[in-house]
């Protein structure tokens, strides 16, 4: 039954994965991402069932804290980002080209 | 059932990392508490002071280090196994600390700019406005970069001395939350700072998703995180081999976003340019010798027995990083995105030598192993990033640092001393001989060798050729151009700019005459603990 | 003399020269300059008479370990090979110091300071080329001449000198690229026999498969090929000449072009018998075509320093079919001829460049001719050194062009056919540049050459006619070399008749023991 | 089973963060995601994960999120122009690609039966994650503080502007405006409030001063910037009347069509074209009265 829940972390990993590539919103990007933490954190702990050790759970426990940290730092980039332009598009930020 | 064990914390082992962490945390309460114009100074001296203790450290646990099982290893398995201070530890420790020392010089310089640094007065007044020009005119200073700087080497370390996935995933985040926000600090050319810091972000989080899924596959495949266990797994087979190969792979995709190698290089120009210099200088020098070391202890410790499987992708992306990078760093007109592509172009040198891994059985005795061929171009090519990037500083117009590579034309004119040292950190990353570049690619591609990746070396020296072209027509305009408009003006730096660089130099320039101390001492280093 | 490390000292003597100059004041700078490489020849010189014997094997050997870690050694010592090549070096310097007294203070010049410091650096950089006897260290110093030959040709010269001088630079750096390949194939075969070396001597006693060493060789040989400049890859050489000040153009053709050839003795045959012999064919037709194709595409020049470097080409053509014919005759040919070409070709440059001075163009068109009647020191020696390039019997290229089509035609008697070819277009080629600058009928007004002209000529006129008749002091010290390493090749003779049979009979070296017994059978 | 139930739901609700084009939805799909996962964790054994899913992550982060959303604006919707040509396509191909990849390799997995948790979460899961935490990986713990100082200081950093100058005080405020009126003649007391003496009292309405022209003062700089500012005029029908009165004066200011009232605002009252005068500017006719036009920078009259 750990089958099921691997294939449904890795369908929502790859979700995620689409959304960061092809959104083009900052915020609704990096949703993407967490969402890809999520998907991490199901495999974690369907792995962590299956194997019968609790390191799994741990790690996705480290998983929320980081994402929390990462959460605040990333949104202040995009604040800022967002007062100086008025727009949360990452194509709008594109000063830097080849 | 499981009785909580208290951890035995070995202290003296994890002095370096312990200073470097308080350091960072006195930091924010200096912050939090000194008066304004004490907190430059106390920052300066508290960041440099803690490093060298750490640095002190290093040198202390690396001379008492016990030998470590059956003897082809030293150091020992610190915190329940969880952290491996053993010799390449501590020699990363102490090449990270070394370039961190030149990194807190450049962010402490404030000649350069009339006065103020290189970092924003004011991060959160708008570009442009009022408040922005009165943060610049009375010359604030944001001050928080250096515990953010100790944070980073904080993560720098932890990073390639985690002995198991979870640690390394947190020294990961450890290491790229600070320099995120570093990047978005730069004083002048806000928005390209802020972007880049934006870029970086999310391209970093984006991967450090890969490196977590990757985790979790590995961690699903061995039922553990521990490297030894993984180690065990990988050896004894436990059948499900697809949840390796794939976990692998996202773990080297999370790595591969952090050494900029393609196809994950995209970030890497845009930041370096964007970022402000000194803090280029330190990311670019440091974040690619953290991440190559916790690559090496990854692969060779967890993954070493799978080496068949691991090592054909690394053939193909150490030759698709060293040719686009090269090709790439050829069009640019931009010093700073020339830079960045050549530090993907050495990347894909690096990853030349990462994969010239053998069996212990098969090298003779004396010749060198790929743990010391990398260890050793990861030294060589730090110092002279860092110091080529420290000039990058030094070149300026009235905008600022002049980093379009037209306004270089006559450098040699107007400094021929700074000229002549960026010409020839150019030319150690050329690989010229008697430069530290040579010997390091001569230790890389003659591991990669040894261990049969012949196509590997000649994609090397094919992109070495490429490579050189860019170099040397930097020098050429340095040299033999005629200026365009007034020609580039050197600002020159007060003594902490100097001392980096002189140190980048020197060192580039030991490194290629004398490079037996390092070698051996990377050598000296034996093998990664288990 | 024994202890005496003589050739770190005759390293070190132009390299301190150079750190010196390049703090000194541009006038002074050029009186050490002088001095410093004057005493370089002395000291070459005297090492040559007093220390060196013409036995074969490497002398005045020097060997200490350098990088422990990956075998290295600073290691010196010359044969009879490195012998002349240092002494041709020695020679050449303080002669295009003098030359060049005050061009490099020309507008839009570097200045003397500079100029002398490179030449003194590249100087340095090349005797230790000519005398490592360690791969490693070869190609560290190999890679390093480029640096001072960089700057010399981008300092000093003629408009568009900074684009020859990237396309010098990235030629020899992408050669000099290749041969680190083979470089590191070296190591890495030294490592799989069970000791990681960079030794000549440990490397020439190593057993490598033929596949390995056909690789090997192809690393070295294309870089040689791209230094002493073979049909495919020349292109870099007549821009080089064209652009540079001729001074820089003496040395890049007449040394540092020599260390291509030079390379291909020591290494290609010197380590890689085997596939020397598997690659000799296509090799020697290289040359040949190197020598028709230089030679006639020199014909058709008009800017006189770009015909100088061109001839260069079908020389070293010469050079390398001498090399690569594997006999006798041609080993000691083109050795004979490196020096030769050196000589001959330093007048060529140093006279083509004095007259270039005087008529303010390159451009044999607009040169017009009439030189003759108002300079006719500098017409006569503009003569003799043209008409050594196309090797006139008397004068010392005779001998080296008639060893090397003697055993061209040995090879093969093709290759000796399209070889002689040379000598009639060499012929057109001169007399024709010589027709169309010095006579004619208007009178043109020149300065004859004055005495400091004269004395750099001088020397080099001398060695010319000097070597024509008596070439055994060279060849005694080229031949004891050549045996030595065809028996390395383990070649045999068919025809013994060398010119200079003084063959003392003992010249099996260490390595070589078991080699050298056959080839000696062949050549009594 | 409740996986097969939550299941389809979290795919739908994580391909919906694909296709919807507002910020906050996406945000309310990935709060679905969110909450089912917390489900699927007690499902697993792993009741702290569950209660920190919920805490932690969809009650702290998501709601930063939104939190977010909100100061940049609900509104903002994203857009579906690409700027490198196919690399939505490619993105996708390529996603595709990877779960498929990813899909098939982890259902064909043999992972045998679980061993389950019964014997780890002996004396409590908490405990247990406890005991682990604070032995084995307490170094990393450690770690994470540095994480959160890190964010913490970003957050500082980025966000918070520090006060150069003193905060002015109701005194100097009150000396500052004196200063203002005995240097420059500023207006001392407090702004007319919009509509007075006009027929309605919206904030978009001038009011009109004694003699019928309109205070531009009375309403918000911010309305007139965006023109939507009514005109004064079509609101004092007698203000012709007045001007009569008054001796001389223009009676075409309310005839001419140009200077119908116009309905700019919410409201249906009829249309006027004070906002296109400035096309025509020569047909100005009654410039006491173009309130709205004036506070125009650059406008001709």
């Amino acid at each position: 039954m750990t089958n099921e829940y691997v294939v449904l972390s890795a369908i929502l990993f790859t979700i995620g994965c689409v959304g960061v590539l092809t959104r083009r919103n900052a915020i609704v990007v990096f949703m993407c991402v967490e969402l890809m933490l999520n998907a991490c954190n199901l495999a974690l702990v369907a792995f962590a069932k299956q194997h019968g050790n609790l390191d799994g759970q741990i790690a996705a426990f480290f998983v929320m804290v980081v994402a929390a940290a990462e959460v605040v730092i990333g949104l202040a980039i995009i604040m800022t980002i967002f007062r100086t332009r008025r727009s949360a598009s990452v194509d709008d930020a594109s000063l830097l080209k080849y | 059932m499981n009785e909580f064990i208290k951890p035995t914390i070995e202290y003296f082992e994890l002095w370096p990392l312990l200073v470097v962490f308080g350091v960072a945390c006195l930091g924010v309460v200096v912050e939090a508490f000194a008066p304004r114009s004490a907190r430059y100074l106390a920052q300066v001296l508290l960041t440099a002071g803690g490093l060298v203790a750490a640095l002190v450290g290093v040198v202390l646990i690396a001379r008492d280090s016990e030998v470590y099982a059956d003897g082809a290893a030293r150091g020992v398995l610190a915190v329940g196994g969880t952290i491996a201070v053993d010799g390449p530890t501590l020699f990363i420790w102490g090449l990270v600390l070394v370039l961190a020392l030149g990194g807190t010089l450049l962010f402490a310089e404030r000649h350069l700019d009339g006065g103020v640094s290189a970092f924003a007065g004011q991060a959160a007044a708008l570009p442009g406005t009022e408040a922005e020009r009165e943060a610049s005119t009375r010359g604030l200073d944001h001050t928080e970069v250096y515990p953010l700087l100790m944070f980073a080497v904080f993560g720098m370390m932890l990073f390639p001395a985690a002995n198991d996935l979870l640690t390394m995933f947190v020294g990961l985040e450890v290491l790229s939350l600070p320099l995120y926000l570093l990047c978005g600090l730069a004083r002048r050319r806000r928005l390209l700072s802020q972007e880049a810091a934006l870029k970086y972000f999310l391209l970093g989080a984006f991967s450090s998703g890969f490196f977590l899924y990757g985790v979790a596959l590995v961690y699903g495949y061995a039922g553990s995180m521990q490297f030894a266990a993984i180690n065990e797994a990988v050896r004894n087979d436990t059948g499900n081999s697809a949840l390796l190969l794939i976990g692998v792979g996202m773990l080297a995709v999370g790595l591969f976003f952090k050494v900029g190698a393609v196809p994950f290089q995209a970030w890497t120009p845009d930041v370096y340019q964007g970022a402000p210099t000194p803090v280029t200088a330190f990311m670019a020098a440091g974040t690619k010798v953290a991440a190559f070391g916790a690559m090496l202890r990854l692969f060779y410790v967890a993954f070493g027995a799978d080496r068949w499987s691991w090592q054909p992708m690394m053939w193909i992306i150490a030759i698709l990083t060293m040719l686009l990078g090269a090709v790439l760093a050829v069009t640019q007109t931009d010093m700073k995105r020339m830079l960045a592509y050549s530090s993907v172009a050495h990347t894909g040198f690096l990853l030349t030598g990462v994969l010239g891994v053998q069996q212990t059985s098969a090298l003779a005795d004396g010749e060198l192993t790929a743990l010391q061929a990398v260890l050793f171009y990861l030294a060589t090519y730090g110092f002279a990033v860092l110091g080529a990037f420290a000039v990058v500083g030094l070149v300026r117009d009235s905008g600022g640092e002049a980093t379009a590579m037209s306004r270089w034309s006559g450098l040699g004119k107007e400094s021929p001393v700074v000229a002549g040292v960026f010409a020839f950190f150019l030319l150690a990353m050329a690989g010229i001989p008697l430069t530290s570049g040579f010997v390091g690619k001569l230790a890389v591609f003659s591991v990669a060798l040894a261990a049969g990746a012949w196509p590997v070396v000649i994609v090397a020296v094919l992109a070495s050729i490429i490579a050189a072209f860019f170099y040397i027509r930097v020098i050429k305009a340095m040299y033999f151009d005629e200026p365009v408009g007034d020609g580039p003006t050197v600002a020159y730096p007060s003594v902490l700019t100097a001392t980096t660089i002189a140190l980048g130099a020197a060192a580039t320039l030991m490194l290629g005459i004398l490079p037996g101390p390092l070698l051996d001492l990377a050598g000296l280093a034996g093998q990664f603990i288990r | 003399m024994s202890d005496l490390p003589v050739l770190t000292i005759l390293i070190a003597l132009p390299l301190v020269g150079a750190l010196v100059t390049a703090f000194l004041p541009g006038a002074t700078a050029r009186l050490v300059g002088v001095g410093v490489s004057g005493v370089a020849l002395v000291w070459a010189v005297l090492a040559a008479l007093t220390s060196y014997t013409v036995d074969g094997g490497m002398q005045l050997t020097e060997t200490h370990t350098w990088i422990e870690a990956l075998g290295v050694h600073y290691a010196l010592g010359v044969d009879g090979l490195g012998l002349v090549m240092v002494l041709l070096t020695t020679l050449l310097v303080p002669i295009v110091l003098v030359a060049s007294w005050h061009e490099a203070d020309a507008p839009g010049n570097g200045g003397s300071r500079a100029f002398v410091a490179w030449v003194l650096a590249l100087e340095a950089m090349s005797l230790a080329v000519f005398t490592a006897t360690d791969v490693f260290l070869f190609y560290v110093v190999f890679e390093a001449t480029l640096i001072p030959a960089y700057f010399l040709i981008g300092g000093f010269g003629r408009e568009g000198r900074g684009g020859a001088a990237v396309k010098f630079l990235i030629y020899q750096l992408a050669g000099g690229l290749v041969m680190l390949a083979s470089v590191i194939g070296f190591y890495v075969v030294s490592a799989d026999a069970g000791r990681p070396s960079f030794l000549i001597s440990d490397l020439a006693a190593l057993d490598i498969d033929p596949v390995t060493q056909r690789w090997l060789f192809l690393g070295f040989f294309i870089a040689f090929a791209i230094k002493a400049p073979l049909f495919p890859v020349h292109t870099w050489l007549a821009d080089t000449t064209e652009h540079a000040t001729t001074g820089t153009s003496v040395l890049l053709v007449c040394v540092l072009d020599k260390i291509g050839t030079f390379g291909m003795l020591r290494f290609c045959l010197g380590l890689l018998p085997d596939a020397s012999q598997w690659a000799t064919p296509a090799v020697v037709v290289l040359a040949l075509i190197s020598i028709v194709y230089g030679a006639l595409v020199a014909i058709g020049q008009d800017d006189v320093l770009r015909l100088i470097g061109l001839t260069s080409l079908s020389h070293f053509g010469f050079i390398v079919l001498g090399i690569f014919v594997l006999n006798t005759q041609g080993g000691s040919g083109a050795v004979l001829y490196m020096v030769n070409h050196g000589v001959a070709t330093a007048a060529l440059f140093l006279v083509a460049g004095y007259l270039v001075q005087r008529r303010g163009t390159a451009s044999i068109r607009a040169m017009g001719g009439g030189i003759e009647k108002g300079a006719p020191v500098l017409a006569g020696i503009f003569l003799i050194s043209g008409l050594a390039a196309c090797g006139l019997p008397g004068l010392s290229t005779f001998v080296s062009e008639m060893l090397v089509l003697i055993a061209a035609f040995q090879h093969a008697w093709w290759a000796g056919a399209v070889a002689v070819t040379a000598i009639v277009l060499a012929a057109i080629y001169v007399l024709w540049l010589y027709q169309r600058t010095m006579t004619g009928p208007e009178q043109v007004d020149v300065r004859d050459l004055d005495r400091r002209e004269v004395g750099t000529l001088a020397p080099l006129v001398l060695a010319l006619v000097l070597f024509g008749f008596v070439p055994m002091p060279l060849l005694d010290a080229i031949n004891p070399y050549v045996e030595d390493t065809l028996a390395e090749v383990g070649v045999t003779d068919e025809a013994p008749t060398v010119p200079a049979a003084d063959d003392t009979g003992d010249h099996a070296t260490d390595e070589a023991a078991d080699g050298a017994a056959s080839s000696q059978g062949g050549h009594e | 089973m409740a996986f097969w139930i939550l299941a389809p739901i979290m795919v739908v609700a994580a391909l919906g963060i694909l296709f919807v084009r507002k910020a906050v939805h996406a945000a309310l799909l990935l709060a679905v995601v969110m909450i089912s996962l917390a489900v699927l964790y007690a499902v697993l054994d792993a009741p702290f994960l569950f209660a920190v899913q919920i805490i932690v992550y969809t009650g702290a982060i998501l709601m930063l999120f939104l939190f977010v959303l909100m100061l940049v604006g609900v509104d903002a919707s994203d857009s579906v122009v690409e700027t490198i040509r196919g690399q939505r396509a490619m993105a996708t191909v390529l996603g595709l690609v990877l779960g498929l990849v990813l899909v098939t390799a982890f259902s064909q997995v043999a992972l045998g039966s679980a061993v389950g948790l019964d014997e780890a979460n002996a004396g409590g899961n908490i405990q247990q994650l406890a005991n682990i935490l604070f032995s084995r990986y307490v170094f990393a713990f450690e770690a994470t503080s540095a994480l959160l100082i890190t964010a913490a200081i970003g957050a500082m950093v980025l966000a918070h502007r520090e006060r150069l100058t003193p905060k002015p005080t109701q005194a100097s405020l009150a000396a500052q405006r004196m200063r203002d009126y005995a240097e420059s003649g500023k207006h001392l007391g407090p702004l007319p409030s919009p509509g007075v003496y006009a027929r309605h009292n919206a904030v978009d309405t001038p009011a009109l001063l004694p003699d019928g022209t309109a205070s531009e003062a009375s309403v918000s700089r911010v309305l007139a910037a965006r023109g939507t500012v009514r005109s004064a005029p079509a609101f004092a029908d007698d203000i012709d009347e007045v001007r009569r009165q008054l001796g001389g004066g223009r009676s075409d200011a309310a005839a001419d069509p140009d200077r119908m009232p116009e309905q700019s605002g919410k409201a249906g009252a009829p249309a006027s074209t004070e906002e296109d005068v400035p096309g025509t500017p020569g047909r100005s006719s009654a410039p006491p009265l173009r309130s709205s036009d004036e506070q125009r920078p650059g406008d001709p009259a």
